[in-house]
């Protein structure tokens, strides 16, 4: 790819400069698009308005209307149509302005996209993206989580990034990947300004499927993912300096399929397991991970599995409900020294 | 067991042939309707005032809000694009609100405080509610806007489009069962006919002939921009594809907008099933609309009319003064609401596994 | 209520005979109806055709067209109606032929219905039901059961009953009740001959939220529901007979809000838990329980807490595959051997 | 960048104001399609000759899956209303199939065995994928009938109604982008055009202009019952609302089927955008008509025809054979196919704690 042409913008890479996880998406759809002709965008306001968060700011002069696709509101409409364009051998990524209004595709998700594979249609590369995620004070409907709407259909995968890093590397892989995935980006770590980082300049990918040891430690597993990894690590100093414990975090990323392997072998080190979600409480994702690490790993336990989480209600619009509503920093080091002290 | 008026047939045109009677229900015996559909076309002085000082409340409430915005108080401040505030108000202004739970219901996309207000919300509750975290009406939760008040008949935006066809569908359904001479209106934007639950909500009270009135709120100031949500010249093409009367009204003109809304309500209310109405905005300011037409006419003078704006302005400001001097109140214990018990008032965001109360 | 008017087939309970899980349903519904005007049933051809199972065979003769609706295919727009006709106090019970159908009213469920009490528009008493579940060779879109779909949800009560007794009365609790329910009933449990019980001449209800033990144990504690509950029942038989193992079984019956104590309770007795479920593996309800004992039970635990599930796949067609992917009894036996011996 | 027709408008009748050529992909240039909406009114004396044998196929197939499943062998043996064959056979030879993976595509909701065979699923093929557990050409899986053969062109009626008009649509974009001459066709029942998945799937496409053809199937056998579905007399009422071009045929003459769906296809192929054909059932035998037609018109004699079918019912009769005498393949490791990847190979009903390696 030479950068004649390229947005100025999506050249910070390029220029080896710092990158906000957003830029790092932004780049990762932006190159794939330059390498695969077959690589196209639908979505809501992402052409002539560059998208509700700007990730696609200046596609559509450089890949013109055919590939970046202005769609009408109809969620379940052109979710569908990518699937059909996917059967026709391209490869559409699918903008959802947030994440809660994937709702209205759920039925094609689920019913079509998850089964298609085995109803004997083939491969059906296809990446719906878009913000996930509280604390913006976005009330109850752009505020959501949305794994565990599709955490038990049999044939998507899910992919949760927490750095820009991972971000970029996630997205292409999961573009390249032949099988429908859903990408989840945290709308509060789009611009933070913590994770701004200077990536390789190459072409680089993240294989979905592999956590990611965070930091190691020796007395407690803290499993994770999205922007519970940044306050699970605020906890794992507070723990370490004030407890002297030795808190090892785990970031999952690839949520479907989960990498229990990485999950077993560190509870088979420290024999204590506190999952961490944002999302809210009763049938999250911890409920999966504490049923096979019981399976597999039950007699290396020296303590109950935990979890901090939301608590189980709408998000609140209120900031400091919202506050009280997801989970902090001091409720996670609460956890942890309960465990590490079990 | 009667027929129910929900099956039967009708012209081809999509039209209705006449004005069925609710049927099939057995229960009360429903108010007697004798609309005539002239009967209201021409709005009284009073009444025009009314409108006149519904926009400017409207107004100026939605300035003080992109203030409080930018002040970084409030999230959600209306940022749609300017000179809509009259179809809210037009629509509220037509119909019949009551505060004891058996007026029209009133379902608004636009948060016009002067549209809320005739629908029970106070300009304090308004400032209230955008300042979530306070006590506002609804709770601390706060609600983004999302303010449901039944017994006013005032249903909030819910985000996700076309939702609230379908609520409502089911809201006038009961009107029917129980016998009840009221309508719905939901409002929606253009936008949101490309939504399943649009099309399915209207699918639905088309067929049982609910006596709900569909607005859509056209947005016509950019075409090119309208022209990529949809082919259409006019929504009201698609009201043949669903068997509705429909009508188009200028978005700027508020004795339009209140006529055909008030029109197509008593069409509904007498037992026409569903009716759709256009409101198309074209930038065009309907509070100066409106002004040089009760100055022409002679309804009121430049000096009233600007006496009735200031005193929407201060009006506002007295509100929001008084909110944010309120005290906050004791913050967790609203919470819950999640389900009818009230039950799981605790936090819990980890349990204790020594005490399985906490479970 | 008297006899007047009603059906032959709908006085079964009144004459003392024998009901079918099917018939248990249909009086539920019918004397709700007959008891309450504000309780009204809408759905795809339960009127003139009085159902795709005849649940509601001679409703629209007895009650009417205006409290036996038959609907558009339009499971969003109906249900989202039934939530409209709720605000106005009445009680709708919408049916849905296949719950596998009930994936175009997610958007309303989820995002309106659940949320609508928090929003603070008051009760919402509305019951959604129908017929779910695999063993029929429906295939991947007449098989599903949808528990999981939404049992992330809060504001939503989630019931799912095994045997005819509480099928009519948790359905007349869940009419009564002034929150959204979902109610599940397997097909396979439909007429079953084994199911056939005579019910109680009275109006009674089976409160929600309450478990069963459906027999008690000191081994092992087996938690499910629906149809699994007597495959399970069939295990415990053959392990007792074949082993001498005593095994508790709980029906959870309600899965949201679930009866936390029935479980623990139980486990404090046997030390070793064993969940059943025909839904698939990951993400399945099976996580939330064994979640809820580690962090309420975990020093009572003397074995790994295990699952017996349907397969990660959609329902297979082809009935050697489909048998292939349930969850059987010689499944559930060899299971609960190995963690009694544990 | 080249503007992209699919934000070109058109006239306010709904009908696309001219042939706009498919721009803006920069990709092939596409097969120019001089089509000429008359050429096609009249189908040759072989064309009838197969339509006629279509039919025969499709209802002798359909009785012999009856008795298939009157003996517990076959589930989901098509239980609709009579003599609607003739809609998929006519739809289907209507299009340009192609075994290649470059044809037309044809999304079927009536599984008309002669339809299917055109569409590359052969006889034996057929029986094979009801007699799901047997070595079908869909794997064991079997698929209650949704046979995908994207090589071929053919997609599974996918149960949940509605859906396969967003995911055809999308499959039309696919030609646009690629510049490819090729047309979508989607059916589906009357019943279908209430769900949400139709309007957004249609509402997409038309906004797009998708080279794709609506196929209505309206069973207008039971009126009142029709009625109860939907109010309209015609589906073609609902394409003014999306901005489609629209037709309604009898689905009892073969010849207008194919006419009207092969015009269709043409003006969706040269860039006018979505098409709307309603074929109405009304109880009519199309076998019977086609039999009276070519009679009378000796296209061929009684005799020949009654031998077309009797060779029908006998190439059913040995494909049966033949399936019922192979040999069921070993069973499970058919399985699975749920990941590109196709991971989890093993049962995993429960897992042994023991070992790592079974989770
Ligand atoms: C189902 C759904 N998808 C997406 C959104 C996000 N959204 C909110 S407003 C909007 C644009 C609305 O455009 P339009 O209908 O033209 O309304 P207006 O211009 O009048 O605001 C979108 C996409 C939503 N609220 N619901
Ligand atoms: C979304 C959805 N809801 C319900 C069903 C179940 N269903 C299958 S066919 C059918 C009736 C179809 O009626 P109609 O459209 O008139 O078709 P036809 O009479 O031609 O079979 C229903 C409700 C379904 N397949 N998909
Ligand atoms: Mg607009
Ligand atoms: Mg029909």
């Amino acid at each position: 790819m030479t950068d004649q042409g390229v947005p100025e913008h999506l050249l910070k890479t390029r220029n080896q400069e710092p990158v906000t996880l957003l830029e790092a998406i932004s780049e990762a759809l932006f190159e794939e698009m330059s390498a695969d002709d077959d690589v196209f965008l639908l979505g809501e306001d992402i052409g002539v308005y560059g998208g509700a968060f700007k990730v696609t700011r200046g596609f559509l002069d450089h890949f013109g209307a055919s590939r970046v696709i202005d769609t009408p509101i109809a969620e379940g409409g052109f979710t569908g149509a990518a699937a059909g364009a996917a059967h026709m051998g391209l490869r559409p990524v699918v903008e959802i302005q947030f994440m809660d209004f994937i709702s209205p595709a759920y039925d094609v998700i689920t019913n079509y996209i998850a089964t298609s594979r085995y109803r004997g249609a083939g491969p059906l590369p296809l990446v719906i993206r878009g913000p996930v995620g509280g604390g913006n004070r976005g009330g109850p409907f752009h505020s959501q989580n949305v794994e565990m709407a599709f955490f038990h259909t049999p044939g998507l995968k899910i992919v949760y990034p927490s750095t820009s890093y991972d971000a970029k590397g996630l997205l292409k892989a999961a573009i390249r990947d032949d099988n429908p995935v859903l990408f989840e980006e945290h709308k509060g770590l789009y611009r933070a300004p913590a994770l701004r980082e200077v990536l390789p300049d190459e072409d680089y990918v993240v294989p979905l499927g592999v956590a990611r040891t965070v930091r190691e430690g020796t007395d407690l597993t803290l499993v994770t993912y999205g922007a519970m990894v940044h306050k699970s690590t605020e906890a794992a100093e507070i723990l370490e300096r004030d407890d002297g414990a030795s808190v090892e975090i785990i970031d999952l990323r690839t949520l479907l399929p989960m990498d229990d392997e990485a999950v077993v072998e560190s509870v088979k080190k420290t024999g204590r397991l506190l999952i961490v979600h944002e999302d809210t409480r009763t049938g999250g994702i911890a409920g999966e991970i504490a049923m096979r690490v019981s399976e597999t790993a039950f007699e290396w336990l020296d303590a109950p599995m935990m979890r901090v989480t939301a608590i189980d209600a709408p998000v609140p619009y209120s900031g400091s409900l919202e506050d009280y509503f997801l989970p902090q920093t001091e409720d996670i080091v609460e956890a942890g020294r309960y465990l590490v002290a079990y | 067991m009667t027929p129910d008026a929900g099956d039967a047939p009708e012209s081809s045109s999509g039209l209705p042939r006449s004005a069925i009677p609710f049927a099939g229900t057995g229960r009360d015996s429903r108010e007697p309707v004798h609309a005539d559909d002239t009967a209201d076309s021409i709005l009284g002085n009073a009444e025009l005032r009314d409108l006149f000082s519904a926009v400017a409340v409207s107004r100026a409430a939605a300035s003080r809000l992109v203030a409080l915005e930018d002040a970084g108080l409030v999230r959600g401040a209306p940022n749609r694009p300017a000179f809509r505030e009259g179809g809210a108000v037009g629509v509220a202004h037509a119909l019949r609100p009551a505060s004891d739970g058996t007026g029209d219901i009133f379902a608004p996309t636009f948060r016009a405080a002067g549209a809320l207000e005739r629908y029970g919300l106070s300009l304090d509750g308004f400032f209230e509610e955008h300042l979530a975290g306070r006590a506002g009406p609804f709770r601390e939760v706060g609600t983004e806007l999302h303010h449901v008040d039944l017994q006013a008949g005032l249903l909030a935006p819910v985000v996700p489009l076309g939702l609230l066809v379908e609520v409502v569908g089911g809201m006038c359904l009961g009107f029917r069962m129980r016998g009840e001479a009221r309508v719905g209106v939901v409002c929606d934007s253009d936008g949101a006919t490309s939504t399943g639950a649009w099309h399915e909500g209207l699918v639905f009270a088309a067929a049982r002939r609910c006596p709900m009135v569909l607005v859509v709120e056209a947005g016509r100031e950019d075409e090119a921009a309208a022209r990529r949500h949809s082919r259409l010249e006019s929504f009201t093409e698609k009201a043949r594809g669903y068997g509705l009367g429909s009508a188009s009204v200028d978005g700027a003109d508020l004795s339009e907008i209140v006529v055909a809304v008030r029109h197509a309500a008593e069409r509904a209310r007498r037992g026409d099933g569903v009716q759709l109405v256009e409101i198309r905005y074209t930038g065009v300011d309907p509070l100066e609309r409106l002004r040089t037409r009760m100055v022409a006419d002679e309804v009121a003078s430049e000096d009233e009319l600007a006496t009735l704006e200031a005193r929407a302005a201060s009006r506002c400001a007295a509100a929001l003064e008084r909110v944010r001097n309120a005290s906050l109140s004791g913050a967790h214990d609203t919470l819950p609401g999640v389900y009818a018990e009230s039950e799981r008032t605790d936090r819990r965001i980890w349990a204790d596994p020594g005490s399985t109360q906490a479970v």
